[in-house]
């Protein structure tokens, strides 16, 4: 059975195993089991892959393993993986491994919780094994869904509102980018839906690239949180409960900027030329915006998701930069801001579940009372705000350098003005750590709050060492993304 | 083209049945609407005796004037009550009524009009019923055996749905 | 002619039981109609490849009419035991002989109306199709609401059919035949024949509810007893759509610009009216009504684009229309015969008292959604890659935004069953056999038809002859 | 030299430990760690420094520039890399020494002076963490390297500026530093990209060819990375998070705020010098222009403030102009045609860093002694310190430029070469050098002599530091007295070269004749109690002493843009652009879709003769559709 | 010789006129009777477009045959159908037939 199969059949296992589980501890114990399977099978994934890489096999994708599915609609289940995909799992796996942890005590309905997270968590890896257009939007839909009823169900605050939007945007969203995909393959003749082949053939007219590339991008760039079609994100992350706020700002929002990436601009490069302006700016705007927004925002996970709309969108920037360094920042910033941002959202949660808001006027003083939480969102805010060692430093400044290798006044612009985003960052980072760690706690009952327990820090501390890991030593990765980078930038640069 | 009895008789007949339709769906007694009907299906019958098409006549006049305006009769008196005769219809659903009608009307009749038909060939002479019937019993093409069954097939869910609907319980 | 001959012995078998059963024996008689029933879809599982036609062309048959006839038969069992906990009511019990040969004569009518090869055997069976319909409407006839509804069916049947025969006539009129094959090739499109063709379109577009021709729905399947209902939505307007697109296919070829002029504009009505009337519904049977409108309309983007993937994934869409709508159907009717409520506000809660039931029907309306790995998502994708693939971009763009709305009243039930609070929830029961084995049947086909391709492939193999 | 990479190692190593492990520590064990490993980093950067100055010149007259480490840490392109590793050379050196000496100096005060305070630990890790950074900033063999522990620095500033962070005024200082030096980090990262793609390369020695054909955007580049220099340095008006960043703990401002982090402006500029004298002079001598206003705005501010801390930070801040300047007025690459400023300016970076920091840990001392800020809780106190009050002295002598001590050397040198450029800026900064000897000396008379406030002092006595505190005083003020004799132009120069120092007597005795008169005004006006002329200039110039105190409300001005332009009218209206129009539009397009669905229920009337007439009407409607269309 | 086209004129006419009564009567029964108009008059189409057009086969001949006995098969069951709506509500009035809607 080839490797990459596995990640869909653990979470079909850990399905069958939850629907059988009685009691919480088999509950937990089938989590447990499953994603430290999918964290193993992760890593054992990256030194396969890098073993195969430094073997000599150069081809686009490794591990290929290809299955007729609908014959006579040319589907197939076809897997493979490249650099990028392989870095994409490895986060996976990360954020539900520590996904699994941060939500270790969730009441009630545990059981059918983690029915959800495991459907969830099976289209996330099913979506980034695929090469196959219609496998991939298949897997990316199963991974859309269950968030409808883990935000409404588990969820706080408005729930059931932000559950809808989030879900009907989203799949909005997906109604353009199916629209997409269909023109992809009939416009490369619908002969495969297979995206190595449809690239090789590149012979979608360029009429129709420009009519179908706007609706891929929006559909995925919707999941990327792409103004103006980012709302749902503030409102879904703010209801979502701690695990699916990790899951979906940590691995779902990156969906969207990989199928930019893989589907969107790789398929139909010349309208990604031709067009690539207008979503510059948009994403542009994104950056700076999301930035502002978050400034004056007082809940903490409003600014969270903010915060993700402009590190978001600077994914989806960098990826529009068409070049190799630019996206391999791209990526590097999908992986970062996966990490950081989960870290962030599980750290919130767990001062939410104590404090029971997450008003940042309501709260102070949190260093004093719970150090442990307290620290790691120092270090989260740091990450975020791209300080050097840690993850967040080195996918900006590779994609900013990459953006700067468009000589052309209009990326030069757009690029100094992303770069400001840095800056302002820091401004409601600082703000934050300054109003609720520092300062005097005020709040009596906030008190007698304890600090994190075991399965919590085990969360955080993973998630700590994976954002300081990939910013210590970002050259293998780096290699790795950029050497895979290079086919799709080549083919956008062929025209 | 001259007027012939044959014209005549049509002009009687078409006069008589488009009064009657008209009346049957304006008066405002039902049993007069039911009286109407029936002399339109004695207008429709005279049609078809004119066509040369007496077996058709004969079944229209069995079926509809003798079977079904019966069972509206029946049906009338049976569920006659006190506000039956007073109808009164609201002027605009009247209108609108009229209007989608009308329009109906003016456009299927310009069609039909404006349509040129295949040149028509009128064969007088009665169609014998012995073709009738060894057409309705034939299993070639323009034979009807299998619509005969299936529509027996009809019947009978028809007797079976419009007793058990009907009946006490 | 396996199919209809092996149902006219199912109905006479049935039919004879029911004269002269006595006693105990009639406790049989629902077990013995599922088991005819069953027998008669093994019989007719696998489909004689070869086309011929009999009765001087009277009667068609292609392997791919089979297969629906295969897959409406299937429905109608599953319809049958979902039957089964209300016909043994005191209201019906003594009713069940003539609810199963009312039922399987209307299937008989669906089966003789999709092989039709002349529009006088087409008209009659239609009629058969849907005159004894309106008595399974009205069937419970101390119903207002079921009387009331059956009074609206067949007043607008009677209706449509007029329109639709005046519509036969003057096609009849212009061509001189009523046989499918001589007429295709005597067709030109005159302005008559293009009014012609609208008036009989009218026609099944009554049957299959096609805007503005579904006004009727809403109300005779709330009004019809829910398993009635249930059979209506789905297998009535299963048979007509097929039918529908083998008479424009084979019939109307010569017009095919017109009628897909006339598709397209009655697909984006029938989407979005469907939808936008379905997300205001409170009770459970009006909002399926208003979904199955909407479903209409994806049905019909199989059929506009006339090719044989269009046929296929028509078909598909069908089998998988039916597995999910029926499970939806089954729910509500076992809620409804359990607890008497037909409220989506009665459904808050339902989760945590019928934990099964509400997991069942989160399945199978997410499958109506669209959304994988369900079924429904297979069927809708393929059906929008098959109008896609004959250049209807626009069509597939609008349908594509309109399965917004669709999620958001399908969530709509779901957020009720899982999210909503409820002081009094419906208590928790035990469903019995029948409906759970139709469910079993439901869910089966939800989950896999999907997922396992073969369905899809077998049903492609047959895709020819039109 | 392997064995630099320890240099690097340690410090972090500690950090790693007194972070994750301190909290289970004793605040002793916590602190000898920390001291010891700063004590084994000095020791190996002293050796370093024998050892690099000792191997001699090369064949060319020059230090050779040595790289032990060099590793491709992240590949930016084909071409482009960001490498890390260490490199030597004379000034990266001569920072070594300097960073590990203070560093050193203000671990084994910190034992003194942050005894029993809470988070005892922390802070050690912390001044661990910035002394790696601050080494690995200097060392760094490429331009994104320093930028990495450019930012690595000032994150070290953000957290023990805030180290004490109940503090509302620490938050608000530290949250302020971090802030405005990462608005001026824009402009550095910038730099750096344009650098990196008209050079094609990082490091500091491009391929000439490729800046040749990059034509103005080198200068453009340099500029930019000024601008990031100029903020880490508090040149203004980049200058105001300086003096607020004293709400920090003493000690850490002698090393951050004084002597290290903030002169990584004047080592960036000078690190980039031969590319600033090769392509954009004209960019330089607008360092030095901006150099010269700050001098002169912080010297004038300094005159008139009364919290010692912040005095001295404006004090520093106009120091760190007259380094500036001295970069700035080069106009060659040669010590002895224009570039002496070079190496004054280096000069004058060494000498400030020891004596500055011995004026903050003297200050601290003073604080620790008084428990406050504030010169009015002062006066009169050499009574109680007479160590402080003697090194404090010295300190004050250096930075008024009196000889013999160190000051008066390298502000010497800075002046020649000040006159060198022009006149007009030699006798500019020749005054600032007076307004320094002047408010230093309010300062000291201000604190040791003066009104006493006596009824303080009689509640509480002040006392001498102790001995943990006042032994890196003495050392500093013994570096102080002997640094000025370091033949400094032997191992720095603009161009490698070996330079001989000078003293150019006129310009030696102007400057020390004007030092002489400023310092016996200020003896004049703040030796005594009372202080009549003082209090009648303050009264006189009203507003003018208000204005200065109050800095020149350049921080007022800044309140209002964060405030009212940035949060008000920026940041408030995209929120509120957000929720209500871009969201809104969504929740639009949801009422829109309830909207209809509720106007077009009348359809659905229920009787059926509407929906007949619907029916039929749908019919024509089609059939007129198809034939008219 | 009678123009065919008179005949459709006149059976057009009863059409509508069916139609008209549909939209308009308040009784389902004068309902069904304008629905009686409506089936007869195509009927009539039938017989005349197979008289005049096409006499070679009976097609239009068999049709209006058959389609008199299926219209005559769906009046009883309407009958039957509005008699147990008397039964139910003691009216067979349209205006109370509208209970379900919306």
């Amino acid at each position: 059975m080839n490797i990459l199969s596995l990640f869909v059949l653990v979470p079909l296992l850990m399905l069958l195993g939850l629907w059988l589980s009685k009691s919480i501890n088999q509950i937990r114990g089938v989590m447990v089991a499953g994603s430290t399977a999918l964290l193993g099978l992760a890593v054992a994934l990256v030194f396969m892959y890098l073993g195969e890489r430094a073997s000599g096999n150069t081809a686009e994708m490794l591990f290929m393993a290809d299955y007729v599915w609908y014959a006579p609609l040319n589907i197939h289940y076809t897997i493979g993986v490249d650099g990028i995909s392989v870095a994409m799992l490895l986060l996976s796996a990360i954020i539900v491994f520590t996904g699994t942890f941060a939500s270790w005590r969730l009441q009630p309905l545990t059981k059918e919780y983690f029915l959800w997270f495991c459907l969830l968590s099976l289209g996330v890896f099913g979506f980034f094994i695929c090469i196959d257009l219609f496998t991939m939007f298949m897997f990316y839909e199963v991974a859309l869904i269950p968030m409808y009823l883990l935000i409404g169900v588990w969820g706080s605050g408005r729930k059931e509102y932000s559950a809808m939007k989030l879900t009907l945007m989203l799949m909005g969203a997906s109604a353009l980018l199916l629209a997409g995909i269909l023109g992809i393959y009939f416009g490369s003749g619908a002969t495969t839906m297979n995206i190595l082949e449809i690239a090789a053939l590149h012979n979608i007219p360029f009429e129709q690239q420009c009519i179908w590339f706007p609706l891929t991008f929006i559909g995925f760039g919707v999941l990327g949180a792409l103004f103006p079609f980012h709302t749902w994100s503030p409102d879904g992350h703010a209801s979502a409960p701690t695990a699916v706020s990790m899951l979906h700002a940590g691995v779902l929002m990156k969906l969207g900027g990989y199928g930019c990436f893989r589907v969107a601009m790789y398929l139909m490069p010349e309208a990604a030329q031709e067009l690539s302006w207008i979503f510059i700016i948009l994403t542009t705007i994104s950056v700076v915006y999301g930035a502002f927004s978050a400034c004056v925002q007082k809940d903490l996970k409003y600014i969270n998701a903010y915060s993700s709309v402009s590190h978001c969108g600077l994914v989806l920037f960098a990826i529009l930069m068409m070049n190799s360094t630019a996206s391999t920042g791209a990526i590097l910033q999908m992986l970062s801001h996966g990490l950081m941002t989960a870290l962030f959202f599980a750290l919130i949660g767990m001062i939410y579940g104590r404090t029971h808001t997450r008003d940042i006027r309501e709260l102070n003083g949190l260093m004093r009372i719970m150090p442990f939480l307290a620290v790691g969102y120092v270090i989260a805010g740091l990450a975020n705000l791209g300080l050097p060692g840690l993850s967040g430093f080195i996918a900006e400044m590779t994609i900013f350098n990459g953006a700067f290798m468009n000589d052309d006044v209009f990326h030069r612009t757009v690029t100094i003005i992303a770069c400001t985003s840095i800056v302002i960052t820091a401004v409601y980072i600082l703000r934050v750590v300054g109003k609720i760690l520092y300062g005097t706690c005020t709040n009596e009952h906030h008190l007698k709050l304890t600090d994190a327990t075991w399965d919590e820090r085990l969360a955080v501390i993973f998630l700590v060492v994976a954002v300081a890991g990939l910013g210590l030593a970002p050259f293998w990765i780096s290699d790795m993304i950029h050497e895979s980078v290079l086919p799709i930038v080549s083919h956008l640069a062929l025209n | 083209m001259g007027i012939t009895l044959e014209l005549i008789v049509f002009l009687i007949l078409a006069v008589f049945i488009v009064a009657s339709s008209i009346l049957a769906v304006t008066t405002k007694r039902i049993l007069r609407a039911a009286t109407y009907l029936l002399f339109v299906l004695f207008g429709t019958a005279g049609i078809y005796f004119q066509l040369n098409y007496s077996f058709l006549g004969a079944v229209q006049l069995l079926i509809y004037a003798g079977g079904i305006t019966v069972l509206y009769v029946f049906s009338i008196l049976l569920t006659s009550s006190q506000g039956d005769r007073a109808e009164k219809l609201k002027n605009s659903k009247m209108f609108a009524g009229l209007l989608t009608a009308l329009a109906g009307l003016v456009i299927c009749l310009f069609l039909t009009l404006k349509n040129t038909f295949l040149p028509s060939h009128f064969e007088h002479g009665e169609l014998p019923v012995s073709a009738i019937g060894m057409s309705m019993m034939s299993g070639e093409k323009y034979g009807y055996i299998l619509p005969f069954e299936v529509i027996s097939v009809l019947l009978l869910a028809c007797i079976i749905g419009g007793i058990l609907i009907a009946r006490k319980r | 002619m396996r199919p209809e001959l092996s149902l006219i012995a199912v109905i006479l078998l049935l039919f004879f039981f029911d004269l002269f059963a006595k006693g105990k024996a009639r406790d049989y008689f629902q077990p013995l109609a599922c088991v005819l029933m069953a027998v008669h879809v093994l019989v007719n599982v696998v489909p004689s490849r070869e086309a011929f036609s009999l009765f001087g062309s009277m009667y068609q048959y292609v392997p791919m009419m089979s297969i629906v006839k295969t897959v409406m038969a299937i429905g109608t069992l599953v319809v049958i035991l979902q039957a089964s906990n209300w016909l043994v009511g005191d209201d019906t019990r003594h009713k069940q002989g003539e609810f199963y040969v009312l039922l399987l004569s209307t299937l008989l009518g669906m089966n003789f109306m999709i092989s039709a090869g002349n529009f006088l055997m087409f008209f009659i069976a239609l009629e058969l199709a849907s005159v004894p319909m309106a008595c399974l409407v009205a069937f419970d006839k101390y119903k207002h609401h079921s009387a009331e509804a059956g009074a609206k069916y067949i007043l607008s049947a009677l209706f449509s059919s007029g329109l639709m025969l005046y519509g036969i006539s003057m096609l009849y009129g212009t061509t001189g035949t009523l046989y499918f094959d001589d007429m295709a090739a005597r067709l030109s499109g005159t302005p008559l024949q293009v009014m012609a063709l609208v008036f009989f379109f009218s026609g099944l577009g009554f049957k299959i509810s096609l805007v503005p021709f579904h006004l009727w729905t809403a109300d005779a399947y709330q009004g019809a007893p829910t398993t009635v209902t249930g059979y209506l939505s789905v297998v009535s307007k299963g048979a007509a759509a097929f039918t529908l697109m083998v008479i424009l296919m084979k019939v109307f070829a010569p017009m095919v610009a017109e009628w897909q002029t006339v598709l397209f504009w009655l697909i984006i009505a029938s989407i979005t009216i469907g939808n936008l009337f379905a997300i205001r519904q409170q009770n459970m049977k009006r909002f399926l009504a208003f979904s199955s409108i909407s479903q209409a309309g994806y049905v019909m983007l199989g059929v506009i684009g006339g090719n044989a993937m269009g046929m296929t994934s028509l078909v598909f869409y069908l089998l998988v229309y039916l597995a999910a709508n029926l499970a939806a159907f089954g729910i509500v009717n076992v809620i409804e015969r359990n607890s008497g409520k037909l409220d989506m506000d009665d459904y808050n809660g339902l989760y945590r008292t019928n934990p099964k039931l509400a997991f069942l029907m989160t399945l199978a309306l997410f499958s109506l959604a669209g959304i994988p790995p369900f079924a429904g998502f297979f069927s809708k994708f393929f059906i929008f890659m098959a109008a896609f693939s004959e250049g209807f971009h626009l069509l597939v763009v609008i349908a594509l935004l309109n399965t917004i709305i669709s999620l958001y009243y399908y969530l709509r039930v779901v957020k009720a069953m899982y999210i909503n609070p409820s002081d009094a929830p419906i208590a928790t029961f035990r469903s019995d056999g029948y409906t759970r084995l139709s469910l079993v049947l439901c869910m089966a086909g939800v989950l896999l038809l999907g997922i396992a391709s073969s369905v899809y492939d077998g049903i492609h193999l047959f895709s020819f002859g039109l | 030299m392997e064995y630099t990479i320890l240099i690097l190692l340690l410090p972090f190593l500690s950090f790693l430990v007194l972070g994750l492990a301190g909290m289970k520590m004793s605040n002793r064990l916590a602190g000898t760690i920390g001291t010891v490993v700063l004590g084994i980093v000095a020791v190996a950067s002293y050796y370093t420094a024998f050892d690099y100055f000792a191997a001699g010149r090369g064949a060319d007259g020059t230090f050779p520039t040595l790289m032990p480490y060099n590793a491709v840490w992240l590949p930016i392109s084909e071409s482009l890399h960001i490498d890390m590793g260490i490199l030597l050379d004379p000034i990266s050196v001569m920072m070594l020494v300097v960073i590990s000496t203070v560093s050193l100096m203000v671990h084994i005060y910190s034992f003194g002076y942050m005894k029993g305070e809470r988070g005892f630990q922390r802070y050690y890790a912390f001044l661990s963490l910035f002394t790696m950074s601050m080494l690995g900033l200097v060392v760094a063999t490429n331009i994104f390297q320093m930028y990495l522990f450019w930012e690595l620095v000032g994150v070290s500033s953000y957290l023990l500026i805030g180290f004490y962070y109940t503090k509302k005024e620490a938050i608000a200082a530290s949250k302020k530093a971090f802030i405005v030096t990462r608005f001026a980090d824009l402009g550095f990262l910038v730099g750096i990209l344009f650098y990196g793609y008209y050079a094609g390369t990082f490091t500091f020695t491009p391929q000439l060819q490729m800046l040749a054909s990059a034509g103005a955007m080198i200068p453009l580049a340099l500029g930019l990375m000024f601008i990031g220099g100029a903020g880490k340095s508090a040149m203004f008006p980049l200058h105001i998070w300086l003096p607020d960043a004293m709400e920090g703990p003493t000690p850490v401002s002698a090393l951050i705020h004084a002597a290290t982090m903030v002169v990584a402006g004047v080592y960036l500029v000078a690190r980039m010098f031969p590319l600033f004298i090769g392509y954009a002079p004209e960019v330089l001598h607008w360092v030095a222009y901006v150099g010269a206003f700050t001098a002169f705005y912080a010297a004038s501010v300094a005159c008139v403030q009364s919290d010692i801390k912040r005095v001295l930070a404006f004090s520093t801040i106009s120091q760190i102009g007259f380094m500036m300047v001295g970069l700035g007025v080069c106009t060659s690459a040669d010590p002895h045609d224009g570039g002496l400023g070079y190496m004054a300016g280096m000069f004058h970076l060494f000498t400030h860093a020891m004596f500055k920091a011995l004026l903050f840990l003297g200050a601290g001392c003073i604080i620790h002694a008084v428990h406050s800020n504030e010169m009015s809780a002062m006066g009169g106190l050499r009574k109680y310190m007479p160590v402080t009050h003697i090194t404090f002295l010295i300190a004050c002598l250096a930075i008024s430029g009196i000889p013999p001590f160190s000051g008066f050397f390298s502000k010497d040198e800075i002046l020649t070469a000040c006159f060198a450029f022009s006149p007009v800026m030699g006798w500019v900064m020749s005054f600032i050098a007076a307004m320094t000897a002047f408010y230093m000396f309010r300062l000291y008379y201000g604190i040791f002599w003066g009104r006493e406030n006596k009824e303080l002092h009689a509640r509480h006595v002040p006392h001498e530091a102790p001995l943990s505190m006042t032994v890196p005083l003495i050392f500093l003020a013994l570096v102080t007295c002997g640094a000025g004799f370091i033949p400094f132009g032997e191992f720095i120069s603009s161009n490698g070269q070996s330079y001989t120092i000078h003293l150019d007597s006129q310009v030696a005795i102007t400057s020390v004749c004007i030092a002489v008169v400023a310092i016996a005004v200020a003896t004049w006006m703040y030796l005594r109690e009372r202080q009549p002329v003082a209090d009648q200039l303050a009264k006189t110039f009203k507003g003018l002493h208000r204005a200065a105190y109050h800095r020149f409300y350049i921080d007022d001005i800044y309140q209002f843009v964060t405030h009212k332009v940035i949060f008000a009218c920026v940041s408030t209206p995209i929120a509120w652009f957000d929720r209500h129009v871009v969201d809104q539009f969504m929740n639009f397009l949801a009422w829109c879709t309830n909207a209809s669905s509720e106007e077009i229920r009348s359809w659905q009337s229920g009787n059926v003769q509407q929906y007949t007439r619907v029916f039929l009407g749908g019919v024509l409607v089609l059939v007129l559709v198809l034939l008219l269309i | 010789m009678i123009q065919m086209e008179y005949y459709l004129v006149v059976s057009t006419i009863m059409m509508f006129a069916g139609i008209y009564g549909f939209f308009t009567r308040r009784n389902l029964l004068a309902i069904l009777i304008s629905v009686e108009l409506i089936l007869n008059s195509v009927d009539i189409n039938f017989a005349v477009f197979n008289r005049f057009l096409f006499p070679g086969q009976l097609e239009g001949f068999f049709f209006a045959l058959f389609a008199i006995g299926v219209s005559a098969a769906e009046t009883a069951v309407a009958i039957a159908i509005i008699i147990n709506i008397y039964r139910n509500i003691r009216n067979i009035q349209v205006k109370n037939m509208n209970e379900l809607n919306g």
